[in-house]
């Protein structure tokens, strides 16, 4: 759906609901505007906020276009979209550097992008074309990108918990500053796997953050029906401090992040962070009836008060960093962008069935 | 004779259904069955293969988890010894990694490890094969691994009819079960009877009499199987198609007896190739039947990598009923 | 070693050090004193304390057996002896009622023991044979027993948490009351199924306690170079509250033990407790040398300020409950006893091999 | 020719001194080479493999770990991944089970799904072997779970000389590599070279000439194989035995033109022989010299049963000398 409208776009529509402006050239407005402590925002920190807006649009953009592919037939199998969780993502990776690590679920779409990955090599993935960041043999669940730090997409649930853990001990290892982020569901938190690893992070001080993303659904379960206790002291009983951020506020989830990375980085060890969001379709593209398990009105609260488009563009907006029109243009020329990006991949071939026997052993 | 040939049954089912048919006369039967698993409740699990079930015996018996698949199928393995026959579910076949070491170290040893008094009736339902497009954490078939394990059983069926008969006998099995459905199989239909039945473990199926060559199928492959064979007919070749419905107990005698009869024969399974099931049933053929054998026994497995997500790379891996097909003809001579 | 000396008996040693006093009839000192409390102990209050020591002293008499055994090289294989431990056994089994589970581990014995086991069919199945229970097909880390409501020992270390929260859910399903028991080391605290399954007894209410047996070591590395933050926090933090207890003291470790089984049994839910102990010997019969990992100085301390005999015994005698020549009597008696179970383990038959197909199914 | 006959060798090292030169030795060239496991450091594992490593390396590169197998190896994947070459230790082979999905969802998987953007270049090193009367949690040889999964490689060392090489380059490959030692060898000895050198994957190696029968053994097989050959000798039996080294890859070539050659053969390994390692090389062999065999692949493995503690009981469940001279001797007629 368009950030900038209250209605969620239906999956069946096929352009947003949002009334266009005229067309014209968009200017971004100069930063020399107040952030949001009322303090004049410096240069970095207005083209951060633009870049982490962009991102966002990106994310949402891009999943518009999968759900697309989906309804259209053209993808293969299924997907897991991150609409509603943008800012999670985006506001984690803008804290860290290129040669960081991070690894993604199954919902790894918006992961994959906040760190760097290319729309239309992904959306080539998610076609099974030659051209994807796997060569077709990942698909959705799996992007995975040595150049931008993406260990990959992990369709296990808690499947890259060891993975992101054990990039922080060569990070560690090598003494380069770098740090691994761990993406996962609070579903994850079922599997035993976050804890071993929890454990080990805490007594090796190694520089991880462990970013549990609640959207509150584990598939078609509510997370209070799967987690006793407390969530937030579960780090620290395993030596890792925790927090909670409110995962719909990019600049919220920039902000601790920054920190949690920097304590990582300076050899502080390991954090835990759980970034409150959630996930506006279904479970999966083809998840469509879901009032069995969650009420309309849930979705629509989240969709019209707490899209972190919105509130991120009413911000800016406030800050006078842009204004509605701008980031209507903005919208088009990402929407163009990712248009142009799926119509790649399209055109992209298959890979030749003879390439099934390569990449099994190195 | 094929089983099913000899009654005329007018009901048809999916092969969801007749498991769902399966658990809920069960359920009814016996008190202490109950299901444990992930999204098994209200959602019915993804394949809705469960559907209705939590609204006939609620929520004390369709019970939903946590994304726990060591813990809870530990809390099965309890369970079961305890005086409860739990039927463990376990999403997709590739989840297993998280359950060995309950089903192996603690699940398949019990019995004997209590010099047979304490014992573990549970069932561990799951699912096997590949294109789906679900790549290869979703994808794999993994019952060689647990028809390696002593004190364990493991079942695959390969129609709705044996689907309901083999899973009511698991239920009833004072061992732990390990129950492989095949993903892409839910929605096919076959005729199911109504009422009661059990289908006894270790007695292989003839889906297909015939003289030429024995086709051992294994869930997802029977069917493909039957396809090759109604193929091969048409080039004057007869094949006979046998489906163990368990690995073990491994009916070795049927299979041996076609083999000795056809004097050729080809083994497909839908796990990967190597160290797989195909090379357990072709030893066991080559053994049994070697001095009946014209030509080596083939085996058919799936492709030796991990599955893909690209389909014409995924579309490759695993065996086909043209693929069967061509083994076949070249086997007999008729390539 | 002798519970009413200060010397740890050494493994070479063939008997104890112990002076005895003259031989003669031993008499339970009547049941008319105070109890800890300084109140009149009962009369079921003092069977309790003297049946509890009874116990205690079996498990530490059949441990000197065994490390004969191994000493004669009678015993096939290894045992992980459980000594210095018993009080924490006894104080938690004295809580259960016969129909109550336990699952033990691969320091099992004392548990077995304390849950009622016999010592005759215990050594025989040590020495692998028929009589034992189970036909010697489970050897020392195996032991089971219906009749005494034992699942098992397990040599996977937290290999029966699943089995003992199993064990609760049935017991809840069948709503007589029962509550399981499940036995580990806090070297089980390093694998995730643990905190699976105190989830799951949390969400489902089950009545299992979770006793952390803290002998400070795993195998041969202190718990605290593989054990971050806090062991109690991590129990609530899956919503499993949580205690600890002095696990020499044996009227302790009881009290405890009484009022989380009484909270099970009402269907309050699960508990953990953690019960700070100490093993007097190697990690298993076989591990000697244990200068490298620990000091003289620290087993030494164990052994004689913080004995569970002897402290219990010092106890009893204070209260008057019974004196220590009642005291040497009675581990003459309970060394007979043991010594006659060694021999009817030594004498009794090995199965045939013929048995070794036995018992694979059911 | 057996390799080790064609060097004169003075020095002789136990199984347990070779796998820590190995790994010394590979750790003095290559920084990145660590060591994970549960009292890897100053205890040396329980069975005193390590011994001085920590002393020679710091706590920096051996590693103690929690009693955490899947979380450790989990960590190796993701050190391996990130520019380590760690060597993971799961101290008995049964606790394989944890690791399941670390090691075949995650390492295995890795560099195919990621189009071979990712590699992982880790050793996971552990144990098989049963006869130490350590009961069914503590006795059992899980290789042919590891050699059915595309992705890895495994490893199965039968000597001193063996263990060093592969070894070697088990930590060289660039891939997740199970290397599997057999506890009941790690005092035996056998001529070990000083410096460097390393035996390539995918290569068996016939420990012993012969003409009569082919008696292919691994791990702690390969002795018993050689004990078998001595006895049948004493007979006028001339047994050929290779060890194939590496299950996977495996050696198919090797085993077949020996077969062709002795026109029998016998296939010794310590796993559960079910749905075993033993299958798929009986039907290598079945396939590959089925116009040449005189009688069927004749397998011999663990029984089907978990093991028991007894020693009466533990002392039939595996192939000895004897079982498999008697075999060997029916098999050529002799008997
Ligand atoms: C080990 C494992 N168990 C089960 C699944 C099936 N599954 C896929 S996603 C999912 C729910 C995950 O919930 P959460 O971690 O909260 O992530 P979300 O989908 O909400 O982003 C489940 C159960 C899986 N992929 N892996
Ligand atoms: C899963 C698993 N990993 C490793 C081992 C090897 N092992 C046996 S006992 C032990 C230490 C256990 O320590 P703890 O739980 O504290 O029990 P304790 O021996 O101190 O009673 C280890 C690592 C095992 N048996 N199981
Ligand atoms: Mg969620
Ligand atoms: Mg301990």
């Amino acid at each position: 759906m368009s950030p900038l409208t209250d209605k969620g776009k239906k999956r069946e529509a096929k352009k947003p609901d949002v009334k266009r402006p005229e067309a014209k050239t968009v200017e971004m407005k100069k930063p020399e505007t107040k952030n949001s402590n009322g303090m004049k925002a410096s240069k970095p920190e207005v083209e951060r906020s633009l870049r982490m807006y962009r991102r966002m649009l990106m994310i949402r953009l891009f999943e518009e276009q999968v759900n697309e592919l989906y309804t259209r037939a053209l993808m293969p199998g299924l997907a897991h979209l991150y609409v509603g969780e943008e800012a999670v993502a985006v506001g984690i990776c803008e804290a860290l550097r290129d040669d960081d690590y991070i690894t993604s679920t199954h919902r790894g779409h918006g992961h994959c992008v906040a760190k760097g990955a290319a729309p239309n090599r992904m959306f080539a993935e998610l076609l099974g074309k030659e051209a994807g960041y796997c060569k077709g043999k990942g698909g959705s669940m799996h992007i995975a990108d040595p150049a931008t730090g993406n260990l990959g997409a992990n369709a296990i649930v808690a499947g890259s918990a060891g993975i992101a853990t054990g990039a922080a001990f060569s990070a560690k290892h090598k003494g380069k500053g770098q740090v691994a982020v761990c993406f996962f569901g609070e579903g994850a938190l079922g599997q035993g796997v976050v804890y071993e690893v929890m454990n080990l992070a805490a007594l090796w001080k190694l520089p991880v953050i462990y970013v549990c993303e609640n959207n509150m659904y584990n598939e078609y379960t509510h997370f209070l029906e799967t987690t006793a206790g407390d969530i937030l002291s579960r780090g620290p009983a395993f030596g890792v401090p925790s927090e909670s951020v409110d995962g719909q506020d990019v600049t919220a989830v920039y902000q601790v992040a920054s920190r949690l990375v920097k304590r990582a980085r300076d050899g502080e060890g390991p954090s835990f962070l759980m970034c409150n969001t959630y996930r506006y379709t279904g479970h999966h593209v083809g998840d469509i009836s879901r009032e069995y398990y969650r009420s309309k009105q849930e979705e629509h609260h989240w969709k019209t008060d707490r899209d972190p488009l919105k509130l991120f563009a009413e911000k800016l907006i406030a800050q006078k960093l842009t204004d509605a029109p701008s980031l209507v243009k903005l919208e088009d020329e990402v929407r163009a962008e990712m248009k142009a990006a799926v119509d790649f991949a399209i055109a992209a071939p298959y890979p030749n069935a003879d390439k099934v026997e390569q990449d099994v052993y190195a | 004779m094929p089983e099913l040939a000899e009654r005329a049954i007018e009901r048809e089912l999916t092969f969801a259904q007749a498991v769902r048919e399966a658990l809920a006369e069960e359920m009814r039967r016996d008190p202490t069955v109950c299901i444990i698993g992930e999204d098994v409740a209200e959602a019915g699990t993804p394949f809705k293969v469960l559907s209705g079930l939590v609204e006939e015996f609620g929520k004390e018996r369709v019970i939903d988890t946590p994304i726990s698949e060591a813990g809870f199928t530990g809390v099965g393995v309890g369970a079961a010894m305890t005086g409860m026959r739990p039927v463990v579910d376990i999403m997709f076949g590739d989840f297993l990694t998280l359950t060995m070491d309950q089903m192996v170290n603690q699940a398949a040893k019990v019995h004997y490890m209590s010099g047979g008094k304490w014992k573990v009736p549970m069932v561990l339902r799951t699912t096997l094969g590949a294109t789906r497009r679900s790549a290869a954490q979703h994808s794999q078939s993994l019952h060689a691994w647990f028809s390696h394990v002593p004190g364990l059983k493991v079942v695959l069926p390969s129609t709705p009819y044996d689907a309901k008969g083999l899973l009511k006998t698991a239920i009833r099995d004072d061992n732990p079960v390990v129950f492989f459905e095949d993903k892409m199989m839910y929605k096919t239909k076959g005729p199911v009877p109504e009422g009661e039945y059990t289908i006894p473990f270790g007695v292989a199926d003839i889906k297909r009499e015939g003289t030429d060559i024995t086709i051992v199928g294994t869930s997802s492959m029977v069917q493909v199987a039957l396809g090759a064979a109604a193929l091969l007919d048409e080039i004057g070749i007869s094949a006979e198609v046998i489906d163990p419905r368990t690995t073990w107990p491994l009916d070795e005698a049927t299979l041996i007896a076609s083999v000795k009869k056809t004097s050729r024969a080809i083994v497909v399974d839908e796990g990967y190739g190597r160290y797989g099931v195909t090379a357990e049933i072709a030893s066991v053929i080559a053994e049994g039947a070697f001095f009946n054998l014209e030509a080596p026994v083939k085996r058919m497995g799936a492709m030796h990598v991990p599955i893909p997500f690209s389909p014409p790379l995924e579309d490759v891996t695993v065996p086909t009923e043209q693929t069967v097909f061509e083994a076949a003809r070249k086997l007999c001579g008729k390539a």
